[in-house]
């Protein structure tokens, strides 16, 4: 009844527009998001004079920065100036395609699934793929051929990668449960347990929730971009469209990491007390919304802990990881794994 | 304002009457100048007591966030205008030129306090008698120093200036200046 | 009311003191509105300062100031002077000691002793070209280097001389 | 491997250097090996303009030396002119003097903990602390309508007189103030990234901070009991019931506790102060043109940042022959090469915010 043109067509385009439009619109409602409750936070009012309450005030940065002069420093390298932004924005965009949105809506004979690409490895896709934004910015930092810039790409290379170890331990643990890292796999694996994994496993979301901070170079760990210090960190030279590509894959990597959290640990879609009967009519509202709901509550954590915690010193930050969360992980891990064949 | 000479120190476009706009491009030109108005990023770098102010400004009570510009970009690379606020000494006017000439192009000065405006109440052996000696000033708020509001009326002054501007003509002859 | 002690009556303990080491190094004193001046010759400054230092118990140096007299200074004085004011905190006593100075003959510096005398003696370099022997790098704190003058002389016009920018 | 280290240049303009100053380090990856601040970008020559401009001229330039706490200033100076001129201003006067001076203590020290949280990175303490700082300007506003080059206090007294309203205003925004300090101490206090970013930070000993010179809330952090408030009272500070903080380890995090107590301390002045008005009247005659005889004197106050002194020479006519400021931020910026050897980067700039410097009282 679906003619194929429509089907293995004008869908597929549909999505993958979809997966360029999601992050950015998600982006955008962060940038306004952020701006708005910290400056809540801080008892001071916010945009409010660009579009209704400040709503317009993103596309207003993007524009102006669309417009902006580019300028490329004369000792530049000028190939990888210009490939990391690029770099860390493509990264990012591409982890989006193998995030599962919703469960798949039955459409006549063809079932409309929300997500672009299903691979029974997406979790390692979704890793590998986010932390290859490091290399912009280390490209980027070492590029730009100044000593603030090379001093933020320094800090950001050894900062993600000790981060990147207890995330992928606290991951293992969650594989481990749900025998297998596909993702949708792990949303069902949560389904028919009927708890989510942030609740079996409490240890493993928080060290997770860290490090996803973290390596997002966001709130008390932002050493690479720290403003008192570092002047604007790694992203120094870069001025127009190009700062705007830095600033932008920031906050979708932000919306990247929570999503993740959503998925791995408060059950993607699922409506949030499946099997209690009082509140069954919760299960009529559609997966999707659930998955924003929750993504937006982290987006929200993620901005509140920027407001209120100093920023950490960087020894301080690596003896954080290498003496407490990676340890932690690891001693979680066996721990998990005990019970789980002890039980 | 056709007959006198152009003063040199002004932007050639920002200043001449609002003559016809380029027709074909009346609305990119409104919408431009629109996001320029709205995201106007001041360069958070003060010279002297004009720049408590210039934070009281940006802190809770008299907040500039309100106009979209509460990003304080501290590299001149991402910053759109550069508030000099503060005294201009002979030993820092060449960093000031230089940190001016590196900021990315459409980019605005506002000359805050007397200091910054004519050398204020020091006529000595150090001290540059105005900034805009050495880089062109869009708009000088007088003061010592000026109150928050003072710099939120010139800050406003300011965004209705490049309202009336005509990016598209800056951007299809970069050097129409 | 808190521990306050009584401040000490005149200077005589002090003064006796560094006559009886240094005879002949005092050459005037003058006290007046609750502070002491003493006048010293430049030959043994250096050993002064130590001796007030160690044994009297002058352990703050507040300010070293300078002083120009003008191109015609008042009879009996000469054209530049250097002011130390130190200070006890044992029973909170302030002096000063003025010193005589010239371009010709820099006087000793006094860093060995306070190390809050470095920029101290930066400054009066920089604004009167008063010289000090031993200081670990004389150059000027305020103005470039290729400033030409010393702007705190009374011949130095306010304006400047090169007109400024 | 020829082993060489990063010249790194703090230039001066940058976020967390409080104003134009620049710092020559040179750092091996992230280490301070040596560190020399360079002063004399906002130098304006105050000394050399004073001595053209009549006694009560100079006053209000004085606002513009320490500019985040110009009244002072303004008392350290016209302490000093009152001592060369032999005048008497009256107890009402001095009283009142008191009362402003404190409150410009309580402003500075808002603004210190705002700017030192926001180079460590709390930066949602920096508007708590403004904003509470907002509300001493409205004080000083309508006292004499200035908010921050306040010239409030004149040579002979106060311009103008406390009436009982703006008495009653005063202490209304005293009892608001405690909330919003003890609310910056739950934030900062036992924050565990805030310790670990100023305890043991740019340690200094007692017997270095006196050789350095260090005075103020630097100094008492290293335990020496040192307030010229308490040890050469001025203007009738005797009068006054209150205790100066100490701390021992003479670290950033001694600092901040230190000035966090000043600020209670300050509002317990400016309370007893209100309370204990003298009547009589605000100041006293004062010639319109002031000749001083021959003379020099030097008079030194407890700023907020530390030994605040004047010399002032007089030569008979009425403009000074020549006038000294002793700047407190000028000699404690020396010994920050001292604490920041061996120290990290990120540190550097915690210690510097910790010194409370402004650049307008360095350079003059």
């Amino acid at each position: 009844m679906m003619s194929p043109f429509v089907a293995d067509g004008l869908i597929p385009l549909a999505k993958i527009l979809a997966v360029i439009l999601y992050p950015m619109l998600m982006v955008i409602v962060m940038i306004w998001l952020e701006r708005r409750v910290v400056a809540w936070i801080q008892g001071r009012v916010g945009p409010n004079r660009v579009g209704f309450q400040g709503i317009l005030q993103p596309f207003a940065d993007a524009v102006k920065l669309f417009f902006k002069e580019d300028i490329i420093q004369r000792r530049a390298d000028r190939f990888l100036f210009n490939i990391s932004p690029v770099l860390v924005m493509f990264s990012t965009l591409l982890a989006f395609c193998f995030l599962p949105l919703g469960e798949s809506i039955r459409l006549g004979n063809y079932t409309l699934d929300l997500w672009v690409a299903r691979s029974p490895v997406g979790l390692l896709l979704v890793l590998g793929l986010s932390s290859i934004s490091v290399f912009g910015v280390i490209f980027g930092g070492w590029a730009s051929n100044s000593k603030y810039p090379l001093m933020g790409a320094l800090r950001s290379v050894v900062q993600v990668l000790s981060y990147e170890i207890p995330v992928g331990m606290t991951v293992l643990t969650v594989v481990f449960f749900a025998r297998s890292m596909d993702l949708v796999r792990v949303i069902e694996r949560q389904k028919e347990a009927g708890v989510w994994y942030g609740f079996m496993l409490p240890v493993s979301f928080l060290v997770f929730w860290i490090s996803a901070i973290a390596e997002t170079n966001r709130a008390p760990f932002d050493l690479p971009e720290a403003e008192s210090e570092l002047v604007a960190g790694y992203h120094t030279e870069y001025s127009g469209m190009k700062f705007a590509f830095f600033y932008m894959a920031e906050y979708a990597h932000m919306v990247l990491a929570s999503s993740l959290v959503v998925i791995l640990f408060f059950g993607g879609w699922l409506p949030p007390f499946p099997n209690v009967r009082a509140f069954a009519f919760l299960g009529a509202v559609p997966g999707f919304v659930w998955y924003l709901v929750k993504i937006m509550f982290f987006l929200y954590l993620y901005v509140w802990i920027r407001a209120t915690f100093p920023r950490y010193r960087f020894d301080s930050l690596i003896r954080l990881v290498w003496k407490w969360l990676i340890p932690l992980a690891f001693v979680n891990f066996l721990a998990v794994v005990a019970l789980r064949y002890l039980l | 304002m056709p007959g006198e000479p152009e003063p040199w120190n002004s932007r050639g476009t920002l200043n001449k009457p609002a003559s016809a706009p380029p027709f074909l491009l009346a609305k990119a030109d409104a919408f431009i100048a629109w996001a320029q108005k709205n995201s106007l990023w001041p360069f958070g770098s003060g010279l002297a007591c004009c720049a408590i102010e210039m934070i009281a400004t940006a802190a809770g009570r008299y907040d500039i966030s309100r106009f979209g510009m509460e990003l304080f970009r501290a590299s001149p690379r991402q910053a759109d205008l550069f508030i000099v606020a503060g005294t201009v000494t002979n030993k820092m006017a060449p960093v000031v030129r230089r940190l001016w000439e590196q900021m990315a192009d459409p980019k605005w000065v506002v000359a805050m306090g007397n200091c910054a405006v004519s050398g204020g109440p020091f006529p000595t052996y150090a001290v540059l008698q105005g900034v805009d000696k050495i880089i062109p000033v869009d708009v000088y708020v007088s003061g010592c120093p000026p109150t928050p509001q003072g710099l939120l009326h010139g800050l406003i002054t300011l965004q209705s200036k490049i309202a009336r501007s005509h990016p598209t003509r800056e951007i299809l002859k970069p050097d129409v200046r | 009311m808190s521990d306050r002690p009584a401040l000490l009556p005149g200077f005589e303990d002090i003064l006796a003191a560094l006559e009886g080491r240094f005879p002949g190094a005092v050459l005037a004193v003058e006290a007046a509105r609750g502070e002491c001046s003493v006048r010293v010759g430049p030959e043994r400054l250096a050993d002064i300062l130590k001796f007030l230092k160690a044994e009297q118990g002058f352990a703050a140096l507040q300010d070293m100031i300078g002083l120009d007299r003008g191109p015609a200074p008042p009879a009996g004085a000469g054209r530049f002077a250097v002011l130390y004011q130190i200070y006890r905190p044992a029973d909170r006593r302030r002096l000063r000691l003025s010193v005589e100075a010239d371009e010709a003959n820099p006087l000793p510096s006094a860093v060995a002793t306070w190390r809050s005398a470095d920029w101290a003696e930066r400054e009066i370099f920089d604004m009167f070209g008063l010289r000090f022997a031993g200081h670990p790098g004389l150059r000027r704190i305020y103005l470039d280097e290729e400033f030409d003058g010393h702007p705190l002389r009374k011949d130095f016009p306010l304006g400047g001389r090169s007109g400024g920018l | 491997m020829a082993f060489k280290e990063i010249a790194l240049n703090m230039g001066p303009q940058h976020p967390s250097t409080h104003g134009v100053l620049r710092l020559k380090l040179a750092i091996d990856n992230e280490v301070v090996l040596s560190l020399e601040p360079v002063v004399g970008y906002l130098h304006r020559g105050m000394e050399k303009l004073w001595e053209s401009l009549t006694y009560t001229q100079i006053v209000p330039l004085t606002d513009r030396l320490d500019y985040i706490a110009a009244l002072s200033n303004n008392l350290g100076f016209v302490l000093a002119v009152e001592k060369l001129a032999g005048l008497e201003v009256p107890p009402r006067g001095r009283y009142i003097r008191v009362a402003l001076a404190e409150l410009q203590r309580l402003a500075s020290h808002l603004a210190w903990v705002g700017f030192q949280a926001n180079d460590i990175g709390a930066m949602s303490v920096l508007l708590y602390a403004f904003e509470a700082r907002e509300r001493v300007l409205d004080l000083f506003e309508e006292y004499i309508g200035a908010r921050l080059t306040v010239h409030g206090i004149r040579i002979g007294g106060v311009p103008r007189d406390f009436d009982p309203e703006f008495v009653r205003k005063i202490e209304r925004t005293l009892d608001g103030l405690p909330a919003t300090i003890r609310n910056i101490e739950l934030l900062l206090n036992e924050n565990r990234i805030w310790q670990e970013r100023t305890r043991g930070v740019g340690v200094v000993g007692a017997a270095e901070a006196v050789d350095f010179g260090l005075t103020g809330p630097p100094l008492r952090a290293t335990g020496v009991r040192w307030d010229i408030r308490m040890d050469v009272p001025y203007s009738s500070y005797e009068d006054f019931e209150f205790d100066v903080p100490l701390a021992e380890h003479g670290d950033v995090y001694d600092r901040y506790l230190v000035r966090m107590e000043e600020m209670r301390q300050s509002m317990r002045i400016v309370r007893q102060a209100l309370a204990r008005l003298p009547g009589g009247d605000f100041t006293a005659k004062v010639p319109r043109i002031l000749r001083i005889p021959p003379a020099e004197v030097f008079q030194t106050i407890e700023a907020p940042k530390g030994e605040l002194g004047f010399y002032i020479k007089s030569n008979g006519t009425d403009k000074p022959e020549r006038v000294k400021m002793k700047s407190p931020s000028f000699i404690n910026l020396m010994s920050l090469a001292h604490m920041s050897r061996g120290n990290l980067f990120s540190d550097v700039v915690g210690i510097l915010g910790s010194l409370d410097i402004v650049l307008g009282e360095i350079d003059k």
